[in-house]
């Protein structure tokens, strides 16, 4: 029963789902699966954020190292939760919207998680720099061509590449720069793209199937 | 009557006048009435479940004259003993359109008004039309046989190995160097680091990323290291948890498992991101592990996790991101090899055996490339007929809609 | 909110948020782990609550109990199985009958195996399979030569990618150097999005320092 | 140990920061100084500076001291900041796809109804919002009547506080432009793709009120825009679902309005399909092509002056790929030579 249960339901479900991709009135199946995955998906995070709830009261009951940080977690996360499940401030009241300029839900949006977000996503061009310093290594062929390919993308975007190899006479001018790093997007890029997601299609056929017999099953907490 | 005769060649005059000028035409179109659409049909839509009709029809006379007087067309539609109402505004140049809020249990009546300044003019109406049903999508066909076909192939070789038939898989390299990897995790007394992705339950990788902690997590309850696994889904913290506590009952040591290895961090990607960096500098792990659908977040990991001195062992089958798995770690997944993953690493038969089987969607892709790829060329170049069927039947069978 | 006060606290609350990030960059430190911690939380809640309106309240709640019986979709009840499962999820928190949560996961996992091995081997094997079916030259040969040679790229560089997933058989000989040359295409083309992504990360960096030292210090024009 | 490091110096450095910041942001905002605004000659010599310091990395990693993780960030950070307060100008060339995207926009007639739709949050602002700002800017000197709406939350935020600057330029206060005449913010709607599809039918549908609540019907720009067919022109911001080709997908290809769009550069190269067919009329890709609309229109404003941080960064880029790349050849020459010797 343990066992058997959950494995019919994926083997049903599953089979149901592909079937509803050629049965015309079933066709909304798919939109309906999303639907309850949302759905479940809420439930879900009651799980979720008691789990963070716990982890960082046990570590504020317990004084671990650094659990000064978990009450700026835990009052972070509490303050924001009633800010928008009573929608304070909001104009509108509990039925007002959610993302109205003047709630506290939407300032502290702006304010606080925004900034943060878009730092967090600016770290990346330092990263993005100690990268190319670091692992762009021309090891071998294979680096060598990939750090040629970026090389050739990253000059001919910029109106530095163009004034680099603006020299070079027009019934030629493939060989710019710019025009070569259209090239190698339409190119090469194209057919390593295609191969690439002609690869990922196949494996996740295969890979559905394997779930779906029933021959996966670790997900399932099941390991035989 | 002298007053009206003179208003009279007056306006002779102004209209003589204005359409003697460049702009005339605005002054005729006032004149003129344009012609209605002609030749409307409105026919089933095909392969829905009863609630699209198709329309058809000749744009009018008018529209067709360059420059158009027509500037629009409305589509209006009447239930059969009900109110009519205008469902849709087209512009000028249109001749079809797709009704698809019908209802199965109504027929309808269609007309099309063309719309211009000087006035409308609105078409016959069609037959009254109602919507059918069909229960199998046979625009779908070469789709269901296809993909049944390779689906047929990756059975096929799942019980050809059950069957005891030896099967080889080439080496993956990254895979190779799981085992090595959680080793010095042991070693050194320091945790690994396992990042499912940033996507639910509801993304293949993330189940593919599922899978292969399994295997991951047996290794690491028979040499007892720590793992940790921060995640950014609810469902996936619930799944991740039911998945290594039965790797540690089937290493015989239910009793070393706790919930507290799988942990929710939060849903926001770079809130994540920030976390999980946090937890890197802070706990360095000597193996991180990132399988699974990621998105900016990769670099920002890779980088953190080797500047602690990390091992990595990375897979995506997000093409935007592999190459800074590739570049940045030590070992990288390319796509397919994410999901080749679990069935290579259970080294069991009937699992190699799906992996053989979709080779075979590999060939047939191949075969399909070179033999489209000459057939149109050789057919479009010196056109050889025989070829240009081949190449158009070939576009026929692998269209999908 | 825009007055005074309010407008300069927002602002010193938001460049402290992004120097505290920044500070990473250095190493791990007092002001990064509160900016997490901050972090954590707020958006914790944040989707929280986006959840907890759009999908409970909106999808569920109102489609049950606010719309009214003549405008609901014919399968309006289906929305009560996605409940169920969502509350099947919760027993979790009875250990005696935790495994029953393993059913809603078993749906869910089944559910998506079976809508991706469709959409993806349609979208991902047939689509592509038919738009690399062209004529490498027409009948006009009016083509420039760059784009024949690209033409054949393409062909070629799918083709020796394809070789290159081959799981089944081992990578010597001819297949061998096939799939060799499908890396160097694999290759390009990872190099290729390295170089694009490093310009819209430039960007990023930029659209940070411009607030900082425009919007907040006010230094820069 | 580095505990102790941590501890005694973190509060110090954290306080000297924040007091200095403090002087200067009051300073600046009392106006006691002028903004930093480094002139051409000095520009360039900083630059030699700069180019000359990362001569003496490539030296030093020679001699087998490569610089440190920290040394390329600081590197970035110098070539990101330095150049926003220079007074150099570089010649932007305008690209076809920026080109054709101007051409459609100059084509419109004075009082033309242009639909703007802004599918992109904060995050993304930096390549995104110059392009916003040049957008209205022409927008309102041409007299366009703009409708502006979201798919992203935070989209029609990201309008807003580009309107906020724009309006507040003297050139633009005398025009005296009003809210609910010229221009409209509908605000943000759920539902992706399924909204476009649905204002096919009519918009009132997608937005009975307006971001401020306002009854969609008591607004005379909009009172007589009943679908996409009384729009002459779209314009998409986006960066990334839905976006573009959600709109190309589900709204140009049904409904046949004609479309321009800015992307971010991660995004734009799956745009050009689009572009080759005629969907779309033209594309603006990332803050290159933010920098050439604003060379296009005139309207020279923060895509040219973020773009001489964008080639500088770029360069630094380049250059410290080079420096890695030498000290690897030179360290396993090194090797090499070690091996033969034991050998």
């Amino acid at each position: 029963m343990k066992r058997e249960v959950p494995l019919f339901i994926t083997f049903f479900v599953g089979t149901l789902l592909i079937a509803s991709v050629f049965i015309p009135p079933a066709e909304s199946w798919g939109e309906n699966f999303s639907v309850y995955f949302d759905i479940i998906a809420v439930f879900a995070f009651f799980l979720g954020g008691g789990n963070l709830l716990r982890i960082h009261l046990q570590k504020v009951a317990s004084k671990r190292p650094d659990w000064g940080y978990s009450i700026v977690t835990l009052v972070a996360f509490l303050v924001m939760l009633a800010a928008g499940l009573f929608k304070l401030g909001n104009p509108g009241g509990i039925s007002g919207n959610l993302t109205t300029a003047q709630s506290w839900f939407q300032i502290l949006f702006q304010n606080i998680m925004s900034p943060l977000g878009s730092t967090m996503y600016a770290l990346l061009a330092f990263f993005v720099a100690s990268a190319s310093y670091r692992a762009f290594r021309a090891k071998n062929r294979d680096a060598t061509i990939l750090l040629v390919a970026a090389f050739i993308i990253l000059l001919g975007r910029t109106p530095f590449g163009t004034m680099l190899t603006s020299w070079i006479p027009p019934q030629y001018d493939l060989l710019q720069v710019p025009n070569l790093a259209i090239w190698i997007m339409s190119g090469p890029n194209l057919a390593g793209q295609r191969a690439i997601m002609i690869g990922i299609g196949l494996g996740i056929v295969s890979m559905s199937l394997r779930i779906l017999l029933g021959i996966e099953r670790t997900y399932l907490g099941d390991d035989r | 009557m002298l007053f009206r005769v003179a208003i009279a060649f007056a306006c002779l005059f102004i209209i003589a006048g204005v359409a003697g000028q460049p702009a005339g035409d605005t002054a005729l179109a006032v004149q003129q009435t344009i012609a209605p659409v002609t030749s409307l049909i409105a026919t089933n839509h095909e392969y829905d479940n009863g609630t699209g009709i198709d329309l058809i029809w000749v744009p009018s006379i008018d529209d067709r004259l360059a420059p158009s007087r027509v500037t629009g067309y409305e589509v209006w539609r009447s239930v059969v003993g009900g109110s009519g109402s205008r469902i849709a505004e087209l512009p000028a140049g249109a001749n079809k359109f797709t009704d698809e809020q019908c209802s199965r249990e109504s027929t309808y009546v269609y007309s099309v008004v063309a719309i211009s300044v000087a006035g409308n003019a609105v078409s016959i109406s069609t037959a009254p039309i109602q919507p059918a049903r069909e229960w199998i999508n046979l625009h779908r066909l070469n789709l269901l046989a296809i993909a049944f076909l390779v689906s047929a192939a990756v059975i096929y070789f799942i019980q050809s190995a059950r069957s005891g038939k030896k099967l080889f898989v080439r080496k993956i390299a990254g895979l190779d160097a799981v085992d090595d990897a959680i080793g010095r995790a042991t070693e050194m007394g320091r945790p690994i680091l396992f990042i499912p992705g940033i996507q639910d339950m509801d993304d293949v990788q993330t189940i593919a990323a599922i899978t292969i902690l399994g295997r991951v997590s047996r290794v690491v309850a028979d040499y007892d290291t720590k793992i940790k696994m921060p995640v950014s889904r609810s469902l996936v913290m619930t799944a991740a948890r039911e998945t290594i506590k039965a790797s540690y009952m089937a290493a015989g040591r239910p009793d070393a498992y706790n919930d507290d290895m799988v942990s929710y961090v939060t849903d926001e990607q770079f809130g994540y991101v920030a976390a999980v960096d946090g937890i890197m500098v802070r706990e360095k792990p000597a193996t991180c592990f990132y399988l699974g659908a990621f998105f900016a977040e990769s670099l920002i990991l890779a980088e953190t996790g080797n500047s602690v001195g990390a091992i990595q062992i990375a897979g995506t089958a997000m093409p935007a991101q592999i190459p800074f798995f590739v570049a940045a770690c030590d070992f990288a997944l390319i796509g397919e090899e994410l999901f080749a993953a679990s069935a290579y690493l259970s080294n069991e038969p009937k699992q190699l055996g799906s992996l053989k089987g979709q080779d075979v969607g590999k060939a047939v892709a191949l075969v399909v490339i070179v033999v489209g790829t000459m057939a149109a060329t050789i057919g479009s170049a010196w056109d050889v007929t025989f070829m240009n069927q081949l190449w158009s039947a070939l576009k026929v069978v692998f269209q999908t809609n | 909110m825009e007055s005074g006060l309010m407008h300069h606290v927002a602002l010193w609350l938001a460049a402290f948020l992004t120097l505290g990030i920044f500070s990473f960059l250095y190493r791990d430190n007092t002001w990064y782990k509160v900016c997490e911690a901050i972090f954590v939380g707020i958006s914790a809640g944040y989707w929280f609550v986006a959840y907890f309106w759009d999908n409970l309240y909106t999808k569920f709640w109102v489609g049950v109990w606010v719309t009214p019986m003549a405008d609901r979709p014919d399968d309006w009840y289906v929305l009560y199985v996605g409940a169920a499962l969502g509350i099947l999820m919760l027993l979790r928190l009875v250990p005696k009958v935790g495994w029953i949560s393993r059913w809603p996961l078993a749906f869910i996992v089944g559910a998506t195996a079976g809508l991706y091995l469709v959409t993806y081997f349609a979208s991902n094997v047939m689509l592509q399979i038919e738009d690399t079916v062209r004529p490498i030259f027409g009948a006009e040969n009016d083509a420039p030569i760059y784009e024949i040679i690209g033409n054949i790229v393409v062909a070629v560089g799918t083709f020796t990618g394809l070789i290159y997933f081959f799981f089944s058989k081992e990578h010597r000989g001819a297949f061998g150097r096939a799939a060799k040359v499908g890396i160097f295409f694999l290759m390009i083309t990872f190099g290729a999005s390295f170089g694009y992504t490093v310009m819209s990360r430039m960007s990023l960096l930029i659209g940070r320092m411009d607030f900082l030292f425009s919007d907040w210090l006010k230094l820069i024009k | 140990m580095e505990h102790g490091a941590k501890s005694r110096y973190e509060i110090p450095v954290l306080i000297a920061v924040v007091t200095l910041t403090l002087v200067i942001y009051v300073a600046r905002h009392a106006e006691w100084f002028g903004y930093l605004q480094l002139s051409a000659g000095l520009s360039l010599i900083l630059m030699l500076l700069v180019a000359g310091s990362l001569i003496w990395i490539l030296i030093r990693t020679l001699d087998g001291n490569p610089a440190g993780r920290r040394m390329v960030f600081l590197y970035v950070a110098v070539a990101v900041v330095l150049p926003l307060s220079m007074q150099l100008t570089q010649k932007i060339e305008v690209t076809p796809e920026v080109n054709q995207l101007y051409r459609g926009l100059q084509a419109l007639p004075h009082g033309a109804k242009v639909l703007a739709t802004f599918d992109y949050d904060p995050g993304s602002a930096a390549e995104l919002q110059p392009m916003a700002e040049t957008f209205f800017k022409y927008a309102f000197d041409r007299g366009f009547k703009v409708i502006i709406m979201g798919l992203w939350p935070q989209g029609p935020a990201q309008a807003n506080m580009a309107l906020t600057k724009v309006l507040s330029e003297e050139r633009y206060k005398v025009k005296s432009l009003r809210y609910g005449v010229d221009y409209v913010n509908l605000g943000f709607q759920s539902g992706n793709e399924f909204v476009i599809q649905r204002m096919g039918g009519e918009f009132k549908s997608m937005f009975p009120t307006d971001y401020n609540g306002t009854p969609y019907d008591s607004l005379p720009i909009i009172r007589n825009v009943k679908n996409f067919s009384n729009i002459d022109y779209s314009f998409n911001l986006s960066a990334g679902y839905p976006g573009t080709k959600e709109w190309v997908l589900v709204g140009v290809d049904q409904f046949g309005f004609k479309m321009g769009a800015g992307n971010t550069a991660v995004q734009t190269t799956g745009m050009y399909p689009y572009l080759r067919s005629g969907q779309l009329i033209g594309i603006l890709g990332g803050m290159s092509g933010a920098a050439e609309f604003e060379e296009i229109t005139k309207y020279r404003g923060k895509g040219t002056k973020f773009m001489l941080s964008q080639s500088f960064s770029h360069v630094v880029v380049v250059v410290f790929i080079i420096i890695g790349n030498v000290a690897y050849i030179m360290f396993e020459r090194g090797r090499a030579t070690e091996k033969k010797k034991k050998a």
